[in-house]
């Protein structure tokens, strides 16, 4: 019998090792799974190389793992955020590298390196310093840059409501990144506030087919990033 | 004897109304984190526009009241949004396989400076200490089939903002169709750009001094045809 | 006001031309747009070259398309059908051309159509003959070929159920080209078996925005294939 | 006195049955059209297998029972089938994705030829009248991550199958992990072809002189690890 469900957040982490690559699901705080990043933290792992359209903010979720020093490289859009210090201050004393990518592109990298599509040739970025050092080639007459596929150890997943097969489907405009993610990463761990026997979901609505998932955690009742900002909250 | 008064040209709210006056019914639209966002609350009546956000919503409403927003549902700027009948959610592949395969009739973008040929700059100074941020800007204007501007036409300390080539990174080559600033509204063409129309009680010869570049009077041509 | 509705199929096929490049939905019998198709035929444009993965069976839908002479060029990954002799017959005379491409090609260079990815470094097809003549370059080690997008002019779909705005949901293995299809075309037009009005549909189970969709004719009892084909009907 | 016997392989039910014993529970597998097939009809009881079927459904159930049949649920073969609980319907270019990814544990194929090296021809004879048709199977030998090939032997004229490397266009290119046939079981390895089981009544040499490349026996080794 297919049962993906584990009681235990660490259970959900522990694939990693020192120096894995992480994509982590979220757009600011919809989607982020706060509470499997935290349970990244109380890992330990070091010398991560995490994928996230941010940089997380206040010193809970994404924000904590990297002040805990267990970042090394984010590979993101847009590391600025209204409420976080810990990425910027970091980057300014050179302690983290920055692999900055346009947002669409991001998108579609983590797309191909789930779908094995080992490069694609896109038009964005083109004629820009984000294209320095890339093959650029001219398709219809406009000049395209050459970008490949990104894939990881480990991908952190909030999901709405989760089945036993891993079959997901999502919270509004907290899907983001997380479908790609989840097809990107060698193993896919992904906390639901509500899980389902199989047959629940409609097969017409999954979002995310099961196969794409290793581990459900059920956590029913995730802390909201911008709550635990605003009460000063830290982690750990 | 009163000394000569500084003409004004049009608030950021009636830049918003001048530009939403622009979009065509039926328009699916991107409106850039900032000013431009502005231009949803003035969309003319009768008119239905969509309005995608980024982050996987295409019909996107005005804010929620309060106590009726739910923080996984946002735009682009994080900021809590609604969703209209006939809305639909989508991930962030798919959000960006709209814009960049050409499906947005329409983005408005803020700028740091436009040049003549249409180059945009809009997401570094490139100044040391700063945090590189790009977002989706590249993709927008790679991507959407018409790419208007909403900026004030010079910076805080004065400086024109539409030049004849930029000097801060570029966001894309030869993108912008389209300026509206506080003094005017500038096509941008191959032959640069053309005022096509000037703000209440502003000059054209205000507005070529505080350009950066040759600047066309397309007026007249605009009225005639 | 946005309503894509029209009464008639003949609208839907309204903007195809001669020589136009014309994506058809359908996986054999599932999801063809047979009435729409019957338009196309009606319409009477030449010199057409057709997207699908099949050429059509017995003499009504794709296959009559073909026999009335409407088709120059098929672009599919299986051309062969149980109970169809047009497109052999043709293809035997040298009187229509083939272009034949992997299925998981053919599905990711509309994709790539629509998405604006000019091409891409696939590892399918590799060291075949179906590689012949195209680039291929190593990634991981592994030879690579480079594939491109394909777009069309005209797009013919069937929904389960559309709204006004061009929003679309599926029937089952229905869905299958459709989606794709429907990014990659300039004009896309949708044959539902029921139309709702916006708002009807729940914003998360939308399969294809309306974005994408420009024309919904209301087809309530669509024929299906095996039926007509069953009866020995012919087109028109 | 009796003429000698002819050795009889196994039947093909036979072999899905077989190969179905060396699928493992959970496994996400695609099944090819025709032989293959059959291999649903013999997981053994306690093992939860998820079928794949690349015209866009994970979780691809039996038949349906007469009169409950659903012509716009099919499998690959275009024959009608059910959906399983837990199943999930998504449009071709997430399928593909779903096998060029590499994220199906196994899939199980006919085969026209298959080389010693792996290489698989099983798409085209290239025959002069034929009408080409490739499908799925480049995509699926080149993205899932165990391949094996479901075959006879020997062709119905008795020519055999396995071969030192393949006449016929090829599919993919070192790709085959594994063979069924009715006589045997026969990994690909770095070695080439290595009988790994044999049919009851079926000699290793009745195998080698079918097989038109060094075959290794690899049986007692398997035994005795």
């Amino acid at each position: 019998m297919i049962d993906k469900r584990t009681a235990s957040a660490a259970d959900a982490v522990a694939t990693v090792g020192d120096g894995a690559t992480v994509m982590i699901g979220g757009f600011g705080e919809a989607g982020s799974p706060i509470e499997l990043i935290h349970a990244l933290i109380d890992n330990g792992a070091r010398g991560l190389t995490v994928v996230n359209n941010n940089t997380g903010s206040g010193e809970v979720g994404l924000a904590a793992l990297i002040k805990n020093g267990q970042v090394d490289k984010m590979i993101c859009s847009y590391p600025r955020s209204a409420n976080s210090t810990v990425f910027p201050d970091l980057y300014r004393a050179g302690e983290i590298e920055l692999e900055l990518v346009p947002q669409g592109t991001l998108a579609e990298r983590i797309r191909a390196g789930g779908a094995g599509i080992a490069a694609f040739f896109t038009p964005t970025g083109a004629g820009t310093e984000l294209a320095n050092g890339k093959e650029v080639r001219d398709f219809g007459g406009r000049p395209h840059v050459l970008e490949h596929g990104l894939t990881a150890d480990l991908a952190l997943i909030k999901a709405q409501v989760a089945d036993w097969h891993g079959n997901l489907v999502f919270n509004k405009t907290a899907r983001n990144f997380a479908p790609v993610m989840a097809m990107a990463a060698k193993h896919t761990s992904v906390q639901a506030t509500t899980l389902v026997t199989p047959g629940a979901l409609d097969p017409e609505v999954v979002v995310t087919p099961g196969i794409f998932v290793d581990l459900v955690v059920h956590v029913e009742t995730p802390a909201q990033e911008s709550d635990l900002v605003a009460n000063g909250a830290s982690y750990p | 004897m009163t000394a000569p008064v500084e003409p004004v040209g049009l608030s950021r709210d009636e830049m918003a109304r001048r530009a939403a006056q622009d979009i065509a019914d039926g328009a699916y639209v991107n409106l850039g984190i900032g000013m431009p966002e502005k231009i949803a609350q003035y969309i003319p009546a009768g008119r239905e526009i969509v309005l995608h956000t980024e982050n996987g919503l295409l019909g996107m409403g005005p804010s929620p009241s309060p106590g009726n927003g739910d923080p996984e549902l946002i735009n682009a700027g994080k900021r809590q949004v609604t969703a209209m009948p006939g809305a639909s959610y989508f991930h962030h592949a798919d959000s960006f396989a709209m814009i960049r395969g050409g499906h947005l009739d329409l983005c408005v973008l803020g700028a740091l400076e436009v040049a003549a040929n249409g180059d945009l700059a809009n997401w570094s100074t490139g100044d040391e200490g700063a945090i590189p941020a790009v977002g989706g800007a590249m993709d927008l204007v790679s991507g959407v089939k018409a790419v208007y501007v909403m900026t004030s036409h010079c910076t805080r300390d004065g400086r024109p903002k539409l030049v004849e080539s930029c000097t801060y990174p570029l966001t894309g080559i030869g993108v912008v169709d389209r300026i509206y600033t506080d003094l005017a509204i500038i096509a941008v063409t191959v032959r640069g750009f053309e005022v096509v129309e000037l703000s209440p009680s502003i000059t054209f010869s205000y507005v070529a001094e505080r350009t950066d570049a040759p600047l066309m009077d397309s007026r007249t041509e605009i009225e005639n045809q």
